[in-house]
């Protein structure tokens, strides 16, 4: 196991080869909607439109980034994706080679053993660290469980037993994911743990299951700066040795370049531009992908950089705006922007922009 | 940079700050000093713990229970505020330095009327008549691009990035001569975020204020401080000009922090960040504080603490390595 | 886990005084027959004085007192005893006194006596009634919280309403009705009047860690409900459990002793509430016999103030802002 | 508007929850205590059975559904039935006469508790760290651990049985006319001890909710940010702190509004106060079960329109309430 610091060869770089020869799809999003009922009695009937009409391909051992401000639908989409809510409409298919037609669509909420077997294969890393570990148990617990659902506890030999096998397995992957000596880990509870600690040991539980797909939600938002990095290049090295497929949610654009081989840019609960990272970093082509690039802090293209200039919040996704969603905000808005929704058109291969322009 | 300029306005000497805890006494803020100048932005950044809320709140000396000060100075105008009475430092504060806090969801009264929190610090320090409060009011909505309509609202019926417009009219109501502006954006958008780090540098120009903008996101300040201060532990270890800092760091932790963002641009760098955790403040280690976590550390730098040194003009860094 | 909760627990002042206040009421009602001097319901005192005892009048040994194990012979002595058994009564309307220390009731009794077997009876009818409303308000709050929807709506809806219908009363209304007098039916109806209050805080915090993030790792984990619930949640709501456990028994030890006080209990029982009950009938204020309704009262209200003190306590550990700084 | 309308449709269905059980109650208890009753009443001449009968609904053909809805009409009419301790008079006239002393004594004991216990709060926090606030506190929680009625015969005993300084019993004095000053007076001097039992009886839950509500608050930033504008101490404790930490207080006034009525009501039985909880009393010895079914309406009642009164002030005192309909 190479650890991210001593890496021999350097994932982020290698990664740009890997961009266009991608193989095979492992999943993929068909025109997929979410819309959440609103619980009121007299807003009966109406719906939070947080994700509308997304497609998109994530192929095999690809690292692909989600990226869009609060409320655009980024998370919604990774958790649709982790079965955490059934979709609206449209169709989730995962590769499944042992199906007949090679995929296994999913358009509603699985259940029992089916749903088990899918959590095997699709796993979520959650956005808050302080959240997303119970308190009230300790690391060793914590990390057993996966091991203990999915009956993955190995025994090296006949003699070994099961319980001293799933600490053996328990040591590895602390140290695997940088956290040593792990016997001081794993009797520690949560809140002994640093930010950065706690999204270690969060990180180690989701690759435990070794799936094949992982939905990171914003993994490192909540992290001071200067730990973000080292979690960042963390996961790249896990994802470079085990060939899995990643969809990183981020609202940082600088962060999804870093990450990922192609990023899909999401504004209030719809794709705007998806595309290979340096054609979407470099040449955006839709306005808000402008809006964000220009808004990001950049400091090492020069000082005082002239910027885009926008006003305007967020929308409303119970009455999202008509035509293209970014029309009231976007400073090249035309007549016809606000009347039909543009399609996603291709502007490059393998670059595709919704919108007029 | 000890000895007193006279046109700063705002001066930290030796600062010492921080938390009476059972254990001991927490030095959040350890001899910190600065010299801030009128009309000048001096951008303080650090990871969470380092310090620099509390050397925010020690400037304003807005102590509350266990917190208290030290040791060191704090000289406003020339004038030691380091002890003054209650009674000046509260016609000090929003009148001569104010402050935008750090999330602007909680720091407005929810049950108070945007206009009534605007007024009240203004009618407080006896300005004059609700009349003028309210046209003054007006008046900073309006810089802030705030509509007038708003004057009425309610917080709960804005937005996040306007709620923190909000608090930065309230901070510019009494047109005070220095703005502490304490992570104004962590819990924002990128987009909101610039435009409100836009618009602060806009007022700045036109009301040649002097701005300390705390954050833990150095990327943010390098393109728009002038001063830069890196704090690390309860001190500050690297300070000068942003760009002399941002181009010629010298200090191993400014150095780290700037591997921790990737770029937007340019060929993708793999980054290292800066690994480890800062130490305890309540028993901090003995020489320099970095040391545990230093790539560069070298014998002695366990035993002695490296003061402040010039190592160019007006930059500063407390590191005596290479 | 529960250590760090012990540990906190007993290392704050409030909670520690309160709890060795409930220990040592405890303590009195377990001790009860060996600390009370009399009989607390009779006003007859039986005492036998042995008047004379003959000794050897006759000395036998037989096979059958043969120890089989030690096969030691076992000699037994006839002895004739004369006994006197003399039944006197205590004196009605007792003062307080050596021999009795808070006097006697309108009939005879030891009030004393009757304070320590009354602390049995109410603390057991308290913390009784404790744990039964805790445990169905937890059961509904779970339910409630963990399943949301319709469930959810009609658990919520039902539980503001009681709520919000003065339990008191109703407590009343139905105690009238019962026609077995006791104290499983007081167990009863103080569990059924008091539900809804702790079931309205334990599902807000249900509703609160089911929507936290760890809870939703667990289930994207593939772990079964079960465990959710039980494993995930439960856990985190241990002091507030305890909170509402504490609450519980105090309203119930309160409530019992109202009911009683009214006479809706089984006055022939021995608790707090029928002492005062007993008290009030034969006007103890108006003769001035303090000594007959002021104890049971600053026992109800000890009990009372060492459960709010050790909730004092659970708030101000769970809830950092409370703590003396 | 839907905050306010939510609120009407909860108490019109708190309403209806507690006709329901008043109805259900007796007819649910093992031993059919109505039942029971009618036997017991064998000696008293025939028309009186009769109107008992028809009283309670028994001894009808009708289905249990049905009698349930001739119960709802007659309620909703005003018709309580026959009280059996003071038979013939109706349970409606009974309880006219006692439901001023209630609402007069409770009324007023239940707001003086309130903004007492409230203003106490509010400093116990405000100066927290002061040994004046930790000892009110302690007091009070002690004191709130008596029972009502236990408090009220302790304060009987020494104002009434020892000093002598008040009266023990009734509402006010006989001697005196009926109207003018010095009933007035009269109708003071008797209410005081049972007012004070409430008020003290019940300070302590509003101290011990202000308080808490307070402290959480004082750790808000917007107190803070309050703090650095340099506003009067004053101001900040009041329109900053204590209006925010007394939303949640009046939410709990009204959860504990019964609680309090409850209280109060035995402080009637113990003072011989002539209100309904003393009528309760006397119901429950008597074994007046169509007064005693007829007093837990109207308390039920009284507390529930308490309630939706308190929920229309937080209406008008957050403004995120008027705006979302939370």
């Amino acid at each position: 196991m190479t650890r991210p610091r001593s890496g021999k060869s350097d994932p982020a770089i290698s990664r740009l080869a890997t961009v266009n020869d991608m193989t095979e799809e492992i999943l993929r999003l068909e025109s997929v909607s979410k819309h959440f009922p609103i619980r009121s009695f007299r807003r009966f009937g109406e719906v939070v439109h947080a994700m509308d009409d997304v497609s998109f391909i994530l192929g095999k051992g690809e690292v692909l980034a989600l990226v869009g401000e609060s409320g655009s639908g980024k998370t919604t989409t990774a958790s649709v994706i982790a079965q955490l809510y059934p979709i609206t409409s449209g169709v989730i298919r995962l590769a499944d080679p042992r199906s007949p037609n090679g995929f296994q669509s999913v358009s509603r909420k699985l259940s029992g053993k089916e749903l088990l077997s899918y959590r095997k294969r699709v796993q979520m890393i959650f956005q808050d660290p302080f959240g997303s570990l119970n308190p009230t148990h300790t690391i060793e617990h914590i990390l057993s469980r996966p091991y203990l659902i999915h009956d993955k506890v190995v025994r090296e030999n006949e003699g070994e037993k099961r319980k001293a096998a799933l600490k053996r397995q328990l040591q590895q992957l602390l140290r695997s994911v940088g956290l040593e000596p792990p016997q001081q880990f794993l009797d520690k509870f949560p809140h002994e743990l640093s930010g950065g600690q706690r999204q270690r040991v969060n990180i180690a539980r989701t690759f435990s299951i070794e799936p094949e797909i992982v939905l990171a939600d914003e993994p490192t938002s909540m992290l001071d700066v200067s730990i973000r990095i080292s979690i960042m290049n963390m996961m790249l090295a896990f994802q470079e040795e085990r060939q899995m497929s990643f969809l990183y949610i981020t609202h940082d654009l600088a962060g999804a370049r870093y990450m990922a081989q192609r990023i899909v840019v999401m504004y209030a609960g719809m794709i705007m531009e998806i595309g290979t990272s340096d054609e979407v970093v470099q040449r955006s082509a839709h306005p808000y992908t402008k809006l964000l690039r220009s808004a990001a802090p950049a400091p090492e293209e020069g000082l005082m950089r002239k910027r885009l200039i926008t006003q305007g919040d967020i929308p409303s996704l119970i009455h999202p705006p008509s035509g293209c969603r970014f029309h009231p905000r976007c400073p090249y808005v035309m007549a016809q922007c606000s009347k039909t929704i543009p399609p996603l058109k291709e502007v490059e291969s393998g670059h595709s922009i919704r919108c007029f322009l | 940079m000890k000895e007193t300029l006279p046109e700063s306005i705002l001066e930290c000497q030796d600062l010492v700050a921080g938390y009476e805890l059972k254990a001991g006494f927490v030095r959040a803020v350890d001899g910190v000093s600065f010299a801030l100048k009128r009309g000048e932005f001096l951008g303080i950044a650090g990871e969470s713990g380092c310090g620099k809320t509390t050397l925010a709140y020690a400037v304003m000396r807005l102590f509350r229970d266990n917190a208290k000060i030290k040791s060191g100075k704090i000289l406003f105008g020339g004038k030691d505020i380091t002890h003054a009475p209650e009674e000046e430092i509260k016609k000090l504060r929003w009148e001569h330095i104010s402050m935008v806090f750090q999330s602007a969801m909680n720091a407005l009264n929810p049950v108070l009327q945007i206009g009534e929190q605007l007024t009240d610090g203004w009618l407080a320090h006896k300005r004059g008549e609700v009349r003028e409060a309210k046209a003054r009011a007006l008046e900073v909505l309006k810089l802030v691009d705030i509509p007038e309509d708003r004057y009425n609202a309610y917080p709960h019926q804005l937005s996040g990035g306007m709620k923190q417009r909000v608090m930065i009219a309230m901070a510019l109501m009494l047109q005070p001569e220095v703005i502490i502006l304490d992570e104004p954006t962590t819990a924002l958008d990128v987009v909101v975020q610039r435009t409100i780090i836009e618009k602060i540098q806009e007022l700045r120009k036109t009301f040649r204020f002097s701005v300390i903008f705390i954050t833990h996101d150095l990327s943010l300040l390098v393109e728009i401080s002038d001063l830069l201060a890196i704090m690390y532990a309860g001190k500050i270890v690297e300070y000068g000009p942003a760009s002399e800092v941002f181009y010629n760091p010298v200090h191993p932790y400014t150095r780290g922090l700037m591997a921790s963002f990737p770029t937007l641009s340019g060929p993708i760098v793999r980054m290292g960040g800066i690994e480890g955790k800062p130490p305890d403040l309540i028993d901090p280690p003995s020489g320099c504080r970095f040391y545990p976590r230093c790539p560069d550390r070298h014998d002695g730098c366990d035993r002695d603490t490296p003061p402040l040194r010039q190592v160019r003009p007006g930059h500063f860094a407390a590191c005596d390595g290479e | 886990m529960f250590k760090d909760i012990g540990k906190l627990f007993l290392g704050n002042k409030k909670a520690l005084f309160g709890l060795l206040l409930l220990l040592f009421f405890a303590l009195v009602g377990l001790l009860a027959p060996v600390i009370a001097p009399y009989d607390p319901k009779s006003n007859r005192v039986e005492t036998i004085t042995v008047l004379s005892e003959e000794r050897d009048r006759s000395r036998t040994i037989s096979r059958e007192d043969l120890d089989p194990s030690t096969e030691k012979k076992v000699y037994s002595q006839s002895v004739t005893t004369t006994y006197e058994r003399i039944t006197k009564k205590l004196p009605l309307k007792g003062k307080p006194s050596s021999a009795h220390l808070l006097g006697t009731t309108h009939s005879g009794q030891d009030i004393f006596s009757q304070l320590i077997w009354g602390t049995r009876v109410s603390l057991t009818v308290g913390l009784v009634t404790g744990l039964f409303t805790t445990v169905l308000s937890l059961c509904l709050a779970l339910i409630a919280g963990y399943f949301g929807g319709l469930v959810d709506d009609v658990i919520s809806l039902f539980t503001n309403v009681f709520l919000v219908i003065p339990s008191l009363p109703l407590m009343i209304v139905i105690a009238a009705y019962v026609t077995v007098r006791g104290v499983i039916p007081i167990i009863l109806i103080l569990g059924l009047t008091s539900w809804p209050w702790p079931t309205r805080v334990l599902r807000s915090q249900v509703v609160s860690l089911k929507n936290r993030d760890f809870v939703r790792v667990s289930k994207s984990l593939g772990e079964k409900p079960s465990y959710v619930v039980f494993r995930e949640i439960l856990p985190n709501m241990i002091s507030l459990v305890m909170a509402s456990f504490f609450s519980s028994t105090m309203a119930a030890i309160i409530g019992e002793a109202t009911l009683e006080f009214i006479g809706l209990g089984n006055v022939s029982v021995v608790s707090w509430g029928t002492m005062l009950y007993w008290a009030q009938a034969n006007g103890a204020l108006l003769a001035g016999f303090w000594w007959w309704f002021l104890p049971p009262g600053i026992c109800i209200a000890l009990i009372g103030t060492s459960f709010a003190l050790m909730n004092f306590a659970i708030d101000e550990i769970s809830n950092p802002k409370l703590r003396k700084r | 508007m839907k905050y306010f309308f939510r609120k009407i449709g909860l108490l019109l269905f708190a309403l209806f929850v507690a006709m329901t059980l008043n109805f259900f109650i007796p007819r649910m208890m093992p031993g059919d205590p109505a039942r029971e009753l009618i036997d017991r009443m064998q000696g008293i001449p025939p028309e009186a059975m009769e109107s008992i009968r028809i009283a309670f609904g028994l001894d009808t053909k009708d289905t249990l559904i049905v009698q349930y809805g001739k119960y709802l009409l007659n309620v909703l009419k005003g018709e309580l039935g026959i009280s059996l301790s003071r038979f013939p008079t109706p349970v409606r006239d009974v309880l006219k006469i006692a439901i001023p002393w209630t609402l007069g004594l409770m009324g007023f004991a239940t707001i003086l508790s309130f903004f007492i216990g409230t203003i106490l709060g509010i400093g116990a926090a405000w100066s927290r760290n002061k040994r004046w606030a930790t000892l009110t506190v302690g007091t009070f929680i002690f004191i709130r651990s008596f029972p009502y009625f236990w408090l009220g015969l302790l304060f009987i005993y020494f104002f009434g049985f020892r000093l002598q300084v008040f009266p023990i019993g009734n509402a006010y004095s006989f001697y005196v006319q009926k109207g003018g000053w010095d009933y007035f007076l009269s109708v003071l001097y008797h209410g005081f001890l049972p007012a004070l039992t409430i008020t003290v009886s019940s300070l302590g839950g509003w101290i011990l909710t202000m308080r808490n509500n307070m402290i959480n608050v004082l750790a808000e930033d917007y107190i803070t940010v309050a703090l650095a504008k340099g506003l009067p101490l004053r101001r900040i404790k009041n329109l900053y702190a204590a209006k925010n930490a007394m939303l949640p207080s009046i939410t709990s006034f009204a959860m504990s509004l019964g609680f309090v009525v409850g209280g109060g009501l035995l402080t009637e039985m113990v003072f011989a106060y002539p209100g309904v909880g003393l009528m309760l009393w006397q119901a429950v010895q008597a074994k007046d079960y169509a007064m005693m079914q007829a007093i837990f309406l109207f308390i039920s009642v009284a507390v529930l329109i308490a309630n939706f009164l308190a929920d229309l002030a937080i209406l008008l005192l957050d403004p995120r309430v008027r705006d979302s309909g939370r």
